[in-house]
């Protein structure tokens, strides 16, 4: 090599204002979207009606989305992984259902309790989606689409066409439904809670980013060591788990339980999670993001019967609104991308 | 030194690998000392990657075993490798796309603060720390999507760096870097060698492993021929050992009258990209974009050829404009390009080799319409053929190839075209010597054939002994056009730095 | 009763649909030994379940066999596998609650053809397709049933909204359009029906819808829903909100169900036939057809077991009795 | 030429051996699920009571025609790596647009057009959003399956259209010669063969799977991969609104809830024959066989008087088994040779 021209001077630390960038972070932030999106919508309700303001309507709206966003929660970190659990709704009826049969046979089971059965069936169901997706190396599509026809029909031929009925069910245990701390409902707190702690995980802890590593580069990751199967097993283990509590939850709340409880539900969650700004193809994408996607979508419901918008129009409108709410991501995506792109990558 | 009979710090013994029938490695045994560069060459598909994964613990070789400090190495995986200290550079940049660089530096090894949670604020300036001991200004925290192969490569070796490693494998990582970054690394390389640790290199570049390494062993044909102390030997004898026979001349330029114009550009502007790009290229000739990594030249080539839309400028071949942004149109003009990153833009590589050979060519294959097995497989042998590429089966997924024998079908399948341009990018990177001057006796004879032939290359050698002009790029602009007369290399590096006006 | 849209009065139906052939027989023995299907529209939905629990048990007591097939989802057209299947099997007598009044009609057919007896009930095929209707209760006692349990409870004055089930569902229409009727009258002037909200038969949809329909109308006095998951997810909003006790709520609802609500204050009446009942008279009358002792033609009589005589009404129509209305007074008395 | 110049001095390529080809593994699953199906016939032939005859063959057929028509343009969208699950609702909306186009009074030819045509409009909305705006079609395709069930809500509300003419309802279900294979299955193998040809014979099916494995590298290599994408949707919608015309007919009812989650049903059906979900693998006759796979299976096991939820379990079973079975043979047979080896 004779010719040695100055090699470029190390960077200079960067020195941007605090506060620039933070509000280009907000900016890039996927969830800004979604947040804007959501604050339109509630704007748009309250004028025509602002009874959709009222305390008990705010309430009604977190306990609405409480269980989609716990769904969602456990949903993303499977997506980010590149994978996705379409049993999830499947596995929302089993744990319902044994909720509702475990405190129809034994009234005086402590709540805690109930839920901790639920979730751990949850688990169970996420391991066996775990396990055939991990150790088989398959698709994880083909395997949660059979698992969702195979779960549902335990749920159907268990429950044999009978019914959980409010009044099989201990108060103390449906209170966890209708109860409020400081006027949030009690399931609102407990998925604001999860989304926070499973976010948490996710962003700051190394087997939580590895779960974006798989998912944007699964040979890369392979060859980073990082243990692939195991981390995806625990993925689903996780949403498994989370649709186990979100039955628990859809338990309490709704207090009839039968073997259909959640059938349909699972596209919605992997909407809410798109919508929420979750990479389907994995690698990004946060929980706060889907937790808010769900928010929206539950709130979209909420905001046409406000509305009064004819039945007929309602579920074409919620497909035109997840349309218009992936395009919107779309293009804040873009234009992130187009300031990366004028920056360069040389030199901050 | 008196290191030939102290204990190597790795030991590579008897070790030999195949994938169904392809006897990848065969029996290769050779030593690493502590402190020393060790250089590993041989043909395309000669098996060095193949012994660098073993070394990785990505393959469990068949039979031989590695031995570290003398005591024999097991690896259950790439996180074993990494736990006995060994560092590895794969010669495909693996990167975590969606990921910020920084975190792409340290996955799976985050520095953390309590209870186990990631410092991100350690992570980004140890990263920053590594850049500029690599002489890279890269935003920690921009993610690796986007970045050029050069910069994903340097993220590679930093991320290598970082780990501290007594065991340093680099497979090529010097393929698409320009001599600057290249000495950057060598500097690295020498200051970790004297800290003791052990180095193994690979590269198809003579000049770098003559420069860096003090020992160096040849594969061929997955078989071990030589380890030697690099003081005994020349490149010539290098050369006849891998390559078993002596090699042409490898810049067997022709030189050809230059027809009409065939490929013209003009005023070519991307925004923050490149601006105001001019050029023309008359068939026969062969023109050159140098530049330093992320110069442009690989955004250029892709506007020119319609993969990347551009804001201002024209493209026309053989007089027609092209419209912008429709590759589709660019080969109906007869422009071909071989793309830079061959497993992400030129080959699909779950695809057989026959498949990948003759995906430019489906349409006139096609008999009504219909593609029947027959003419494409002839047509796939022909010119994989006339490459000398190295496969199995032509109904072998592509992927299966050793580096050098993907690029090679990435020429063929374009080659195959018979286009009346064609657009190089970095053409022989990876490519071994012997091949090279093949890719090289090839660009020359295309061009004395009338085509009209763009290359960009990172390789100085390379341009100033295959192109009749050179177009130097700086920060997206030409700085200078030189003649093959006036090309030199303290020309071409000073245009290249944006120095202009200083005397060559 | 069903709502078709149909194309002016051009109607090439189905000729192979026939009812009420042959002579019946009313002296013939009840045939034992007979194959008896029940359809529902859905199997595990506890409504049907208990339904087909009553054509169980009045087949055992004519000496049939019994089963019970069908969909696990509730698609207009996802019976028509079963029919097919059915009649495959030489089935004698089909009784199936309808999903779509024509979606099925062609396959009820070739299997009347092959020689089984259909009977409907709790949701009707076009009459040319079955050869009886079990009704669960006229559309119009029901809706006017409906009507005065909510005037009653609001005291005859104010809005009322409605939450069915699906947008689609025939007799869910029939009543709605029925009961609209009822409110016309001038006995009812004062009550206003503001809006109709679709709950799907699901029970976060029918929540939802409530708390939509609360919104929207502050003013709101009562609700009817006259579908047992509808009137159940309502109540339950209610009994968890501050409308307890101020919006009035009734419909049809099983017994365990509304229990809670009912105890509660929530709810104060509702009604509802006997599902059980209803199956089991289906399948009485599913005997008496492929005994041969009616053919389903208007006026002819049979005897259901323990529910005693019925007759034959037009349009091979049998109706199954007013519906039952619980409150706080008899409701322990039910357990289904 | 001078390119025959390039290294012209090079020893033969090896020949290639034909068997080779034939052990392809994409072949292997094709014969496997043949394999299959036919025990499944077999078996459920000689068990099952009344399966073994012309007229539940014929119940058979009609039960998966509407999925096998669908099916068809979903395999070549998903060999591309994208996925439309809006079909179902494509399906629905055209159902609905049908019942009132024939309520106003227009002839039925001219509805059946008309409907197809939607459906291709439907196509290309999705692909608008897939190819334009470059979003993942997962998505949009989620969001299109609300949207247009939606539509189908709008346009014909809670009726049902019914009064189709005899003439033309009969004929969805009337089978050639009166004998057991339905007229409009005959259709569907008609489109059957086209779908094959385009897929796995010409320059368009190849470029497919280029794309579906690797779009860039397709791109680079001059393939109109967002034109080509474009128009799968396109006959993936124009195919949906064909099997509503033919679902509306069969059931004579014009409904706005028509085939309400089939998506899922197809999708299985698809994956079932061997397409990899990450696009890039799989053959049209793995489809078909797929797709009649599911649908004998189902029909064995209702004659057999299999309780619905255990069906959902066995179609369960059976779409993991398609992924697990290979996958364990591959692993299973490495780990013998491997210690095969070490012995
Ligand atoms: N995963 C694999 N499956 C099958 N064959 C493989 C695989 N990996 C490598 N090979 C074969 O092993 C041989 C050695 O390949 P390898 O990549 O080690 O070559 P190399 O020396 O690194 O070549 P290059 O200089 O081109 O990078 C080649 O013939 C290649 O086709
Ligand atoms: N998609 C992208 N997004 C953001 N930045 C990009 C993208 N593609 C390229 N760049 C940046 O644009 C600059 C020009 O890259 P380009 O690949 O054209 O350089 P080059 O001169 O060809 O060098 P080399 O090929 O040796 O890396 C580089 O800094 C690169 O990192
Ligand atoms: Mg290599
Ligand atoms: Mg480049």
């Amino acid at each position: 090599m004779s010719a040695r021209p100055t090699a470029p001077a190390a960077p200079p630390e960067r020195a941007d204002g605090s506060r620039t960038r933070f509000a280009h972070r907000l900016w890039l932030a996927r969830e800004f979207g979604i947040v804007v999106a959501l604050g339109l919508l509630v704007l748009v309700t309250a004028v025509d009606n602002p009874a959709f303001l009222s305390p008990q309507s705010l309430r009604d709206l977190a306990l609405g989305a409480a269980v989609l966003v716990v769904l969602a929660v456990g949903q993303t970190a499977v997506i980010i992984s590149r994978n996705v659990d379409l049993s999830v709704g499947a596995v929302l009826g089993l744990a319902a259902f044994a909720t509702g049969k475990l405190l129809s046979s034994a009234p005086g089971t402590p709540t805690a309790v109930v839920v901790l059965v639920g979730t751990g069936l949850g688990a169970v169901c996420g391991a066996v989606n775990g396990a055939l997706v991990a150790a088989a190396r398959v698709p994880a599509l083909v395997i949660t689409l059979g698992t969702l026809y195979a779960f549902r029909g335990v749920d159907h031929s268990w429950a044999r066409g009978q019914q959980v009925n409010a009044s099989d069910m201990p108060r103390s245990f449906l209170a966890l439904g209708t109860r409020t701390v400081l006027g949030v409902p009690v399931l609102a707190v407990i998925a604001l809670v999860v989304t926070l702690v499973v976010g948490f995980y996710l962003r700051s802890y190394r087997s939580g980013r590895e779960l974006y590593a798989i998912g944007s580069e699964p040979v890369a990751a392979r060859l980073s060591g990082i243990a692939v199967g195991r981390r995806v097993f625990t993925s689903f283990v996780l949403c498994g788990a989370l649709a186990g509590l979100a039955g628990v939850l859809y338990a309490a709340r709704f207090g009839t339980v039968d073997a259909t409880a959640g059938t349909g539900i699972e596209l919605q969650v992997v909407a809410a999670a798109v919508v929420g700004g979750v990479a389907i193809f994995g690698g990004s994408g946060s929980v706060h993001g889907a937790a808010l996607g769900a928010l929206l979508l539950t709130t979209i419901g909420s905001s046409l019967a406000v509305l009064r918008i004819n039945p007929f129009w309602q579920q074409a409108v919620v497909g035109g609104l997840i349309l218009a709410a992936i395009g919107l991501d779309r293009l804040l995506a873009v234009r992130a991308a187009n300031r990366l792109r004028g920056r360069s990558s040389h030199g901050a | 030194m008196g290191r030939e009979h102290a204990t190597p710090l790795l030991e590579v013994r008897g070790v030999s690998k195949s994938f169904g029938a392809v006897a990848a490695v065969r029996e290769v045994s050779f030593p690493l000392h502590g402190g020393e560069a060790h250089a590993l060459v041989g043909e395309n598909g000669a098996g060095k990657s193949t012994i660098v994964k073993v070394l990785a613990g990505v393959h469990e070789p068949d039979s031989g075993v590695l031995l570290l400090d003398g005591e024999e190495l097991r690896l259950a995986g790439p996180a074993a490798a990494r736990a006995a200290g060994i560092a590895v550079i794969y010669q495909e940049p693996t990167l975590f796309p969606d990921l910020s660089v920084a975190e792409n530096i340290f996955m799976g090894r985050q520095p953390s603060r309590r209870f186990g949670r990631i410092d991100r604020r350690a992570m980004r300036s140890e990263a920053t720390r590594l850049f500029s001991r690599l002489g890279v200004r890269l935003d920690p925290d921009r993610p690796a999507r986007g970045l050029s192969i050069a910069d994903q490569q340097l993220v590679e070796i930093a991320k290598a760096l970082s780990l501290r490693a007594r065991v340093l494998v680099m497979d090529e990582p010097t393929a698409a870097l320009s001599g600057v970054e290249v000495e950057r690394l060598f500097a690295v390389t020498r200051a970790l060698c004297e800290e003791g640790a052990a180095v193994l290199f690979i590269s198809h570049r003579f000049d770098e492993v003559f420069s860096l390494c003090q020992r160096l062993t040849v594969v061929r044909d997955g078989a071990w021929v030589s380890t030697d102390p690099v003081a005994d030997l020349t490149v010539d004898q290098v050369v006849r050992r891998m390559v078993g026979r002596d090699v042409s001349t490898l810049f067997p330029k022709e030189d050809v009258e230059p027809g009409d114009v065939v490929l013209e550009v003009e005023g070519l502007t991307k925004r923050g990209v490149f601006a105001d790009i001019a050029f023309s290229v008359r068939a026969g000739e062969i023109v050159a974009l140098a530049g330093l990594v992320g110069a442009g030249r690989s955004e250029v080539a892709r506007a020119v050829f319609g993969i990347d839309r551009y804001d201002a400028g024209v493209v026309r071949v053989a007089g027609e404009r092209l419209p912008a942004g429709t590759p589709a149109a660019a080969v109906a003009a007869g422009l071909a390009l071989v793309p830079e990153d061959r497993r992400r833009q030129g080959l699909v590589m779950e695809m057989s080799v026959e498949r990948n050979a003759t995906l430019t060519r489906l349409k006139p294959l096609a008999r009504f319409g219909l593609l029947g097995g027959g003419r494409e497989r002839r047509a796939a042998r022909e010119w994989t053929k006339r490459l000398r590429v190295k496969y199995g089966r032509l109904a072998d997924a592509v992927g299966t190839l050793s580096g050098g024998n993907q690029q090679k079908v990435v020429l063929a399948k374009w080659l195959a075209t018979r286009p009346r341009a064609l657009i190089v990018d970095e053409p022989t990177r990876g490519i071994d010597i012997g091949t090279k001057a093949e890719v090289h006796r090839l660009l020359s004879r295309l061009a004395a054939d009338g085509v009209a032939v763009v290359m960009v290359s990172s390789e100085l050698p390379e341009v100033l002994g295959m192109a009749d002009r050179v177009l130097v790029l700086h920060e997206g602009r030409i700085t200078a056009e030189l003649g093959r007369a006036d090309a030199t290399e303290e020309a071409v590096m000073f245009a290249a730095t944006g120095q202009r006006g200083v005397t060559a | 009763a069903c709502g078709g849209t149909t194309r002016g009065s051009e109607d090439d139906a189905n000729p192979a649909g026939d009812r009420a052939t042959g002579q019946a027989d009313p002296d013939a023995p009840l045939a034992e030994g007979l194959d008896v299907a029940f359809l529902p529209k859905q199997v595990n939905n506890p409504y049907f379940t208990v339904a087909d629990g009553g054509g169980k048990s009045a087949t055992e007591e004519f000496k049939g066999r019994y089963k019970e097939v069908g969909p696990s989802e509730a698609g207009a057209s996802s019976q028509v596998s079963y029919i097919n299947t059915l009649s495959q099997q030489q089935t004698d007598v089909i009784a199936t609650s309808a999903n779509d009044p024509n979606a099925i009609c062609g396959a009820l057919n070739s299997a009347r053809q092959a020689g089984a007896k259909v009977v409907t009930f709790d949701s009707d095929t076009k009459p040319e397709c079955r050869d009886v209707f079990v009704n669960q209760a006229t559309a119009e006692g029901i809706a006017a049933n409906q009507v005065e349990l909510i005037a009653a409870q609001i005291g005859g004055e104010g809005k009322i909204a409605i939450l069915s089930a699906t947008p689609n569902a025939t007799n869910q229409n029939a009543w709605i359009e029925l009961m609209r009727a009822e409110l016309a009258k001038p006995e009812h002037s004062r009550i206003e029906l503001v809006a109709v909200a679709y709950g799907n038969d699901e029970d976060q949809k029918s929540f939802q819808e409530t708390q939509g329909l609360l919104r929207s109308y502050p003013d709101l006095k009562g609700i009817v829903s006259p579908t047992t998951v509808g009137v159940a997810a309502a109540a339950r909003y209610l009994s968890g909100s501050e409308h307890k006790g101020k919006v009035a709520l009734t419909g049809l609802g099983t017994p365990n169900q509304m229990r809670e609500f009912v105890k509660d204050g929530t709810v104060e009446v509702f009604a509802l036939w006997n599902p059980a009942d209803l199956g089991y008279l289906a399948a009485y009358a599913g005997a008496a057809l492929a005994s041969g002792r009616i053919t389903g033609a208007e006026g002819e009589k049979f005897t259901a077991g323990r529910l005693g005589e019925y007759t034959i009404g037009a349009d091979g129509v049998i109706v199954l009795g007013p519906p039952t209305v619980f409150d706080q007074g008899n409701i322990d008395q039910f357990d289904f | 030429m001078a390119r025959d110049a390039v290294a012209a001095d090079v020893p033969e390529a090896p020949a290639e051996p034909a068997a080779g080809v034939l052990r392809s593994a994409l072949l292997r699953w094709d014969t496997a699920l043949l394999v299959v199906l036919a025990a499944v016939v077999v078996l459920a032939g000689v068990l099952v009571e009344g399966f073994a005859s012309g007229r539940n063959l014929q119940f058979l057929l009609l039960d998966v025609i509407a999925i096998a028509l669908i099916a068809l343009p979903l395999t070549l969208i998903v060999i591309t790596g994208e996925i439309d699950l809006s079909v179902a609702s494509t399906l629905g909306l055209c159902s609905a647009v049908m019942g009132q186009l024939w309520v106003a009074g227009l002839p039925l030819e001219l509805v059946v057009v008309l409907v197809v045509g939607l459906g291709a409009l439907l196509g290309a909305v999705n692909a608008v959003f897939v190819t334009k705006f470059a979003l993942p079609s997962l998505a949009v395709t989620i969001g299109t399956l609300a949207a247009y069930r939606g539509l189908a809500f709008v346009v014909l509300g809670d009726q049902a259209v019914a009064d189709f003419p005899f003439r033309w309802t009969d004929a969805a279900s009337s089978t050639v010669a009166d004998g057991a294979v339905p007229w409009a299955a005959v259709v569907a193998i008609a489109l059957a063969v086209v779908f094959g040809v385009v897929l796995h014979a010409t320059p368009f099916g190849r470029s497919l799977y280029a794309m579906g494995n690797n779009a860039e590298a397709a791109a680079f290599a001059g393939i109109r991969v967002a034109r080509a994408k474009s128009w799968l949707f396109v006959a993936s919608g124009a195919v949906a609104g064909l099997a509503g015309v033919y679902w509306t007919l069969r059931f004579a009812s014009a409904r706005a809830d028509n085939a309400a989650g089939l998506e899922l049903a197809v999708v299985a059906a698809v994956l079932l024959g061997g397409v990899s979900i990450f696009g890039g693998r799989g053959t049209l006759p793995g489809v078909l066989l797929g797709v009649l796979l599911l649908g004998a299976v189902r029909n064995a096991l209702q004659l057999a008087d299999v309780a619905a939820d255990t069906l959902n379990v066995v179609t369960g079973g059976l779409l993991i088994a398609s992924v697990v079975v290979p996958n364990a043979v591959v692993l299973a047979r490495a780990r013998w040779r491997r210690r095969g080896r070490a012995a």
